[in-house]
């Protein structure tokens, strides 16, 4: 399980020789980008594929006394997730962006490390210390842009960041202080005599914090603004992985330190649930009202992290396939949307509703692909997010959360009422407008690329499936998870 | 040497009503420093207390970052504009 | 087994290599033919199963009923096809196979999750169809895909409160979720005061549009009404009060698609009916009405699309060209005309009186006999701006020969049925043990029409006048009126302060708190 | 009716933070009540020095139990540095604040080679005493800081060049993790320092503690220049 | 090279004082570094060199290293002696101060001992500099107690002594 | 209860209170700064032991405080220090282009 | 004779680190009194760099030869020459933040 460690370490070392090399040699820098990017790849193919069953990679080989990395169906779901979406960026990146380029794959490469290293520990405070990386990476990334409006969002970000941070690493104070170890497993176990009332503050901490980051919904204010400053390839990340590598952490805490059976005696899950259904319905609603294309697509992001919670939050067998495999989809299917309007953007300085209108006959195929995103988004059939949001209501009418599950399909239709005029905006005509500039095929083939998966995943979900459907057995029966990080 | 620490931390929680009080940032920069050095000796006098000579190299190093907070201090706080507040 | 939808969704595909006119109308003509054929040798009690997400499902299965529906939407699609292959353009006609090919797989589907999936299909192809085929047609597909969406969700929560009661996703086990799969079936029936999108749509888009929308829209809703909520008598009389309705508002309307649009709706009052009483007799009256209705309702459109192809106008007055100037077209609206309103010997006639001689109730016998009437009564005023009213209006251009084709096939087929109404048990083997020319049938069959011929002599100057002002509510317009108000008042919320968003982060952090003591 | 709201808001605000305060004292209050477990730092305790070679524990835990942490913070830093570094401008750098007299340049000048040899020290050291990387990193980050306010940013950065902080950086950087990997070319795991038999020596002796004494030096390089680059960033705006 | 072998040893010193202990490896560590730091003290600080400029014989070394002890303790005594007489000010019921600002010219060149200088000032009984003037080499200086020009003298005497025997050092 | 921690939730308290009360940038820049404080003081707090000594073990000592959170509040130190470097030169481009510090002035992104 | 010499060694660092705490005390006491900037700036340099030394000295004595002792001096030598560089810095700073040294005469601080 050597390689793990490689899945942190590659993009960290990466990300740090072209620091170097960009001070001397672009070729050297591209070349550099190319070959990790491809390693890479592997590299995650490679975990992917040897994680089940879940292996430990002890760092330092200190065993329980130190760090200890993890690799669960959980945490190679989401490392497909990164290899798809990191992949896509970094091409789609190499021509799109025009300032700071250097600056913006270095930093997404420490920011994928950051996500790699919250995906794979099993420390409670190493956690924290990557969700620190990719943080600080995700503030540079809002703020590289360096106008006016990106300088806001970022600082907007940092703060409110900042301020679930505190509450998680007072937590983490908290925790390490009842248990007296860092170690998730060993926590698990030691958390079992600790009352009730404190237990409880400190996991209303841990939910606080990561919601900041979730962004669910009154804590969500600063997100939309974050996607409106930022460029778009980071919009993909920020979708795909920054809010999703929260909400991941926040479940694996919670399912593994917690335990299904205090989560539903704390009653969380309700709450989860309550929350989720609040969070998406005001999303929608506030989405609709938008002109700017990434804001309306930053809210959109809100509205799936909402489907995600409940399917995270039911405490059931399908909710927590539902919402992983939610995740998934979702990193891809925002993943299209922001690809396109990415394009828009490049070749038509285009990222207000008004400025796309007529795209439609200019770009068939790429408006195609925004059409297919969107309808799969929204959770119409036959596109992959329908098939999550199938499983995340019928996991929700199991759990007995019928309003929730009914509430899905009013947001399915909410998010329908915005995508749909945005549509209809790409295919209305309108006076010939002058491209800018010709996006190229390094642009399109990761668009496209993106938007396939929406149709495959949709119409052969079995494919993405086969791994999710193992996340359960270690996130709902912790005592798995922990025997074998335990190392029995 | 305990009394004499407590009587360094007395004279530390008088030093603090002039950071606190001000009126001026150059006094309250006075009682920094004071309230720097005077903690200085707190430290070398706990090593003797507690009988570990190793927190002597911590004031050594306390001793730097005192003088350079002083001097970027003073290098980089200025007289606030017009309107401004004055901390 | 290739199944007939997976053959036009096929096609859909295909068409993407069709570069020119020529390979659009060789595959156009293989899919369309193709699936007619393959759909007529379609043996009952065939099923296919498949995996699918730890579900057993039934994509393929045929029975007589879905042959039946299957027989005559691939008919009409070959006829529709034809009419529109040359006006439309190619990825409208891609829309228009996937339309038709998602419309094909309803009605062969043996479970809910693929039922729900092609009806979504056919909304999302259809929809973009409204709004892709013309620049007026935005608000309009919107509108519509909005409509059509509420019946989708509610069609697919209908399916969830079932398969969470039943544990099944068979459509043979329908046990709970019945008033949703009620808005979801009356969206798609454009049942009274769930009919909005339909008028509008109808009129809006360009008329080939109107022609495949009607064909299959309401029609793949009868069939899943019979498949999900069948013999739920109560029904019936709503499918009455609707059809009624839809009759008072044909009276009123001025345009030729409006006044179809909601003949429409009265026409699927019968087929509302028929299958609400649960019998088989009523069933298959429903079925051969909806084969009917499909012959002749497409024919009026494509009347209407003649007209309007040929006149570049569409109002009832403009109709007047058809009586010298378009021969043939005129033939096909007379031979319509005596087809729904049910005058023997056309086909019309054979499907009202099954219908109405498996009814028991003389209220919804008298009801069906008010429709009949409300029917010929409306046409009759379709007639009157066809035939008796001078126009001087001229063509513009003369009818393609493909919409000519269409329309003359289709109109032989419904002569070929009302002449021997046998043809249509003959083809399904299902029986109807009644005997169309009787002189009793054929007498309370016609009565209507003829009371209607006397009513509309008389009240002539009510009925064929145009009525400007009309009041139009639309409370769907008003919630959404809400919403965007809700919208906005979250919006402004969200002003930019940071402080703001800071109290709205520790707010919640304390509500959090609180919900622990 | 503004005044009121705002008063109103004022007085929400102080609950909220009062609630939160209140909350968190019966937490902190309950907590003190409760046994306290520390298994893993009696370990580290009792065995720590054997097992790391380390008697500086606070080193050991950050070098080595929990190096990747160390890693981890590392890249923080330099994220920072790298985040500064864009958002300030390339030309035009006008120095701020007040002149010193030549006196207190004189005295900088100074100390400067005391500075040297402290922060060199204290990362040389950082197993057997008290400091470490950072530390060390930290004095050594104020001689450049020194000069920058002594003789101006532009002599500064005439001296030590921006591209040479961020050259020392990644070789900080990529210096703790190629270290990290001699544990996996040693046949252990990543930052594997005892546990991959690099000796350990004498517990208290200079050169000691395995890998331990080389991180801290990757790490003082790296955080002198991380910290150096920041400082420059941040009051580079004229 | 006399002068970079002083540096060298001070250094070297330093960094043994700071180690705690001396070995072998100590030692060969400390070479190292010294050498480190005189690249690095080079870089930043070219004049802290000018400062041990030894460029006389060794007995006039000698003679220095007297005076730099003479400084040292004039140091320690003028601070305690103006601790001592603050301290009084402090605790006296009514304490009486008469404050001046007063400039003294200094005939020091070098810039090392102007610091010297300044620091000795700022340990003076009463005095503390507020600014220098580098061009007419003034010292400003804001003064406790001057109540008559005889005692402005007698003080402005006391600073040219400690100036003459820094002037012995470096000049 | 002990009053070292009631000093780590006051300081806890005064720098929440700062960064919601304040609109001025900087304080609440100095406001994070405070709550980080508090968090680290909280570190230190747990792992001191009464009559413990520091964790650099040249020769055996009978009561050594805990390692562990010290180690931690020096990485949590240095993640604090680099986000509040972060913050501050958000805070500088902020007032240079809108000329204020004023929290609720910086405000073009909305809705 | 060794023990005379330990106790009057003690009894020298005693006295020396008792001056130096009273230094520091009256500095502490001399930055409240004062009524001038500058003279608080006159307590707070001379009375501070007498007491520190003094302490250090002190501990010095106390020490006798060995490294600690002569890192002590180093402490020392490093304060002497900070110390009053700082304070100038302060003055300085002081003299540029455009604060006027008052002409104080008795009666003024009587009130
Ligand atoms: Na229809
Ligand atoms: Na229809």
């Amino acid at each position: 399980m050597e390689s793990a460690v490689w899945i942190i370490l590659l993009p960290l070392l990466t990300a740090f020789f072209l620091g170097i090399f960009k001070l001397y040699s672009d070729k050297l820098f591209y070349s550099l980008v190319i070959v990790s990017m491809v390693i890479y790849l592997y590299l995650l193919i490679l975990v992917i594929n040897d994680s089940y069953p879940p292996k430990v990679y002890s760092i330092g080989n200190w065993g329980l006394l130190g760090i200890n990395l993890m690799v669960d169906s959980f945490s190679a779901m989401f490392l497909l997730i990164i290899a798809i979406l990191f992949i896509t960026v970094i091409i789609f990146s190499l021509n799109y962006i025009k300032v700071n380029k250097h600056k913006f794959i270095i930093l997404t490469y420490v920011m994928i490390a950051g996500i790699a290293g919250m995906v794979l520990t099993a420390d409670l405070f190493n956690l924290y210390v990557f969700l620190e990386v990719s943080s600080m990476s995700s503030y540079a990334l809002t703020a590289i842009k360096k106008t006016d409006k990106s300088i806001e969002s970022s600082f907007k970000y940092l703060i409110m960041s900042t301020f679930g941070s505190f509450f998680i690493l007072l937590a983490t104070i908290l925790t390490y202080y009842l248990t007296g170890t860092l170690n998730m497993a060993e926590i698990s176990l030691e958390f079992k005599s600790v009352p009730f009332m404190i237990k409880s503050t400190i996991m209303f901490f841990f939910i606080f914090g990561y919601g900041i980051k979730i962004g669910l919904v009154p804590l969500h204010a600063w997100m939309p603004d974050s996607y409106e400053a930022s460029p778009i390839p980071y919009n993909v990340l920020s979708s795909g992985l920054v809010m999703k590598s929260a909400i991941y952490a926040l479940i694996r805490l919670l399912y593994v330190i917690f335990g299904v059976e205090f989560l539903t005696e704390s009653g969380i899950l309700n709450i989860g649930v309550f929350w989720g259904v609040l969070t998406f319905i005001i999303a929608h609603t506030l989405a609709y009202q938008q002109s700017n294309l990434n804001r309306l697509l930053g809210y959109s992001s809100i509205a799936q992290i909402g489907y995600i919670t409940i399917g995270l939050f039911l405490g059931n067998e399908k909710g927590l396939i539902g919402g992983s495999f939610h995740i998934l989809n979702h990193g891809i299917m925002k993943g299209t949307l922001f690809l396109v309007l990415g394009i828009f953007y490049y070749s038509l300085k285009a990222d207000e509703i008004e400025d796309i209108q007529g795209l439609g006959y200019k770009f068939p195929v790429l408006s195609f692909t925004f059409v297919v995103a969107a309808l799969a988004i929204v959770g119409l059939p036959p596109f992959n997010g329908f098939i999550s949001k199938w499983l995340i209501i019928e996991a929700a009418i199991e759990a007995g959360f019928f309003y929730a599950a009914f509430f899905i399909l009013v947001g399915t239709f909410l998010s329908l009422t915005y995508y749909l005029k945005v549509i209809i905006k790409l295919y209305t005509k309108t006076e010939k407008k002058t491209l800018i500039e010709k996006p190229d095929l390094s642009l399109k083939l990761p668009t496209f690329f993106l938007g396939s998966l929406c149709i495959l995943f949709g119409i052969v979900p079995s494919l993405p499936l086969s791994l999710i459907n193992n996340i359960p057995k270690f996130l709902l029966n912790n005592s798995e998870y922990i025997r074998i990080l335990l190392g029995g | 040497m305990l009394y004499l620490i407590l009587a360094i931390i007395l004279s530390i929680i008088i030093t603090f009503y002039r950071l606190i009080k001000g009126p001026s940032v150059p006094d309250r920069l006075a009682a920094m420093n004071s309230i720097g050095v005077m903690f200085l000796m707190i430290l070398v006098l706990l090593s003797y207390y507690f009988e570990r000579k190793i927190y002597i190299n911590v004031a050594l190093v306390y001793g730097v970052s005192i003088f350079m907070n002083v001097l970027i201090m003073v290098k980089y706080l200025q007289k606030p504009e017009k309107g401004g507040s004055s901390d | 087994m290739i199944t007939p939808g997976f053959l036009y969704l096929a096609g859909a595909l295909f068409l993407f290599l069709a570069i020119n006119n020529k390979i659009k109308y060789i595959i156009s003509f293989l899919i369309t033919t193709g699936a007619l054929i393959i759909t007529f040798y379609l043996t009952p009690g065939y099923s296919l199963e498949i995996n699918f997400l730890n579900y057993t499902l039934i994509p393929f299965r045929v029975d007589d009923i879905s042959k039946l529906t299957g027989l005559i939407f691939t008919l009409s699609g070959l006829a529709a096809v034809f009419y529109s292959i040359n006006i439309s353009s190619r990825s409208n006609l891609q829309l228009i196979f996937l339309f038709i090919g998602s419309s094909l797989t309803v009605v062969f589907t043996g479970d809910l999750f693929i039922l729900y999936i092609f009806w979504e299909l056919m909304e999302i192809s259809s929809s973009f169809l409204i709004i892709t085929v013309s620049d007026l047609t935005k608000k309009t597909g919107y509108y519509f895909f909005l409509m059509q969406a509420v019946g989708g969700l509610s069609l697919l929560w209908g399916v969830f409160l079932n398969h969470s009661a039943t544990g099944s996703l068979s459509l043979n086990a329908i046990e709970a979720g019945i008033p949703f799969f009620m808005i979801a079936v009356g969206i798609k029936l454009a049942f009274i005061g769930l009919h909005t999108w339909m008028p509008q749509t109808y009129s809006k888009v360009p008329f080939y549009v109107t022609v495949v929308l009607s064909i299959y829209t309401t029609k793949v809703g009868v069939y899943v009404m019979y498949r999900l909520l069948s013999g739920i008598n109560i029904l019936a009389y709503a499918g009455l009060i609707s059809a009624l309705f839809g009759i008072v508002m044909a009276l009123r309307q001025n345009q030729v698609r409006k006044l179809l649009s909601y003949s429409i709706i009265t026409q699927v009052g019968y087929m509302i009916i028929g299958i609400s009483i649960g019998s088989a007799a009523g069933i298959t009256g429903a079925f051969f009405h909806l084969i009917n209705h499909i012959l002749y309702k497409t024919v009026l459109f494509m009347v209407a699309g003649v007209v309007i192809y040929t006149t570049g106008k569409e109002n009832l007055e403009d109709l007047g060209i058809l009586g010298s100037k378009l021969p043939i077209t005129s033939l096909a609206t007379l031979v319509a005309f005596m087809a729904i309103s049910g005058v023997p010997f056309f086909n019309g006639y054979m499907s009202k009186t099954i219908i109405k001689e498996a009814l028991q109730e003389p209220v919804l016998i008298w009801g069906l006999n008010l429709m009949s009437f409300g029917t010929s009564l409306m046409f009759l005023k379709f007639i009157y701006y066809a035939f008796f009213q001078n126009s001087n209006i001229n063509l513009n251009r003369k009818p393609t020969i493909s919409m000519q084709l269409g329309l003359g096939f289709l109109t032989i087929i419904m002569l070929l049925i009302g002449i021997n109404p046998f043809l249509l048990e003959n083809l399904t083997n299902i029986d109807v043990d009644i005997n169309y020319f009787d002189i009793k049938l054929m007498l309370s069959g016609i009565q209507p029409f003829l009371w209607s011929v006397i009513v509309f002599i008389l009240l002539k100057k009510y009925l064929v006048k145009e009525y400007r002002r009309f009041i139009y509510y639309d409370i769907y317009r008003e919630m959404a009126k809400i919403f965007v108000k809700i919208g906005y008042k979250l919006s402004i919320y969200h002003n930019g302060k940071l402080s703001k968003y800071l109290l709205w982060a520790t707010t919640t952090l304390i509500i959090l708190l609180s919900l622990l003591i | 009716m503004s005044r009121v709201h705002k008063i109103f808001r004022k007085f929400y605000k102080i609950g909220l933070v009062l609630f939160l305060a209140i909350f968190l004292l019966f937490i902190f209050d309950e907590i003190q009540n409760l046994d306290i477990k520390r298994y893993l730092s009696e370990h580290y305790i009792s065995e720590g020095v054997q097992e790391t070679g380390a008697i500086n524990l606070v080193t050991s835990v950050l070098y080595d139990y929990r190096g990747f942490d160390t890693l981890g913070e590392a890249t923080v830093i330099l994220t920072a540095a790298a985040t500064l570094s864009f958002m300030t401008p390339i030309k035009k750098v006008k120095m701020l604040g007040t002149e010193f007299t030549i006196i207190i340049y004189q005295t900088i000048i100074i100390i400067i080679p005391f500075l040297v040899v402290l922060g060199m020290n204290l990362i040389f050291f950082g197993h057997i005493s008290p400091g470490g990387g950072f530390v060390g990193g930290v004095i050594l980050a104020m001689i450049p800081i020194l000069v920058t306010i002594n003789y101006g940013i532009t002599f500064s950065e005439n001296k030590l060049k921006p591209n040479h902080k961020s050259l020392l950086e990644g070789i900080g950087a990529i210096g703790f993790i190629l270290l990290g990997l001699l544990g996996i070319f040693a046949g252990s795991n990543f930052l594997a320092s005892g546990q991959a038999n690099f000796g350990l020596g004498n517990p208290g002796e200079l050169i000691s503690a395995g890998l331990i004494p080389y991180l801290n030096l990757m790490i003082g390089i790296k955080v002198g220049a991380g910290l150096a680059a920041i400082f420059n960033s941040l009051i580079k705006e004229g | 090279m006399k002068k970079k072998l002083l540096t060298f040893i001070l250094t070297l010193a330093l960094w043994l004082v700071f180690a705690g202990h001396i070995n072998f490896s100590v030692f060969l560590l400390g070479t190292l570094v010294t050498i480190i730091c005189s690249i690095i003290s080079r870089m930043f600080a070219a004049e802290v060199f000018r400062l041990l400029l030894m460029n006389y014989e060794v007995k006039v070394s000698f003679v220095k290293i007297y005076y730099i002890f003479l400084v040292v303790g004039a140091f320690i005594y003028d601070a305690f002696l103006s601790a001592v007489r603050v301290s009084k000010h402090v605790f006296e019921i009514n304490p009486s101060f008469s404050p001046k600002t007063v400039q003294i010219k200094t005939s020091l060149q070098n810039l090392p001992s102007i610091m010297i200088l300044s620091n000795l000032i700022a340990l003076t009984p009463g005095t503390l500099i507020m600014d220098f003037n580098i061009l007419n080499k003034n010292y400003f200086i804001h003064w406790i107690d001057v109540r008559s020009e005889d005692e402005a003298a007698l003080k402005k005497a006391l600073i040219g002594k400690h100036e003459k025997w820094i002037a012995k050092i470096f000049e | 209860m002990e009053l070292p921690y009631v000093v780590v939730i006051i300081l806890f308290y005064l720098g929440i209170y700062t960064i919601i009360m304040n609109k001025n940038l900087i304080k609440i820049v100095v406001g994070v700064n405070i709550v980080e404080s508090s968090l680290i003081l909280l570190l230190i707090l747990i792992s001191f032991k009464l009559g413990g000594t520091a964790p650099i073990l040249d020769r055996k000592y009978e009561l050594v405080v805990d390692p562990i959170p010290q180690a931690l509040a020096l990485t949590a130190i240095v993640i604090g220090g680099s986000l509040i470097a972060v913050m501050l030169a958000l805070v500088i481009k902020i007032y240079k282009r809108y000329g204020t510090l004023n929290v609720d002035e910086i405000r073009k992104l909305r809705g | 004779m060794i023990n005379s010499i330990s106790i009057l060694r003690e009894i020298i660092a005693y006295v020396f680190l008792i001056t130096g705490t009273y230094f520091l005390i009256s500095n502490a006491i001399g930055m409240i009194r004062f009524p001038d900037f500058y003279l608080r700036l006159h307590a707070s340099s001379k009375c501070l760099i007498a007491g520190s030394i003094s302490v250090l000295m002190g501990c010095i004595v106390l020490e006798g030869i060995s490294y600690i002792s002569l890192k002590l001096i180093i402490i020392i030598i490093f304060l002497l020459i900070t110390n009053p560089v700082a304070i100038h810095a302060i003055a300085h700073f002081a003299y540029n933040y455009s604060i006027k040294p008052q002409k104080i005469v008795k009666n003024d601080i009587k009130q």
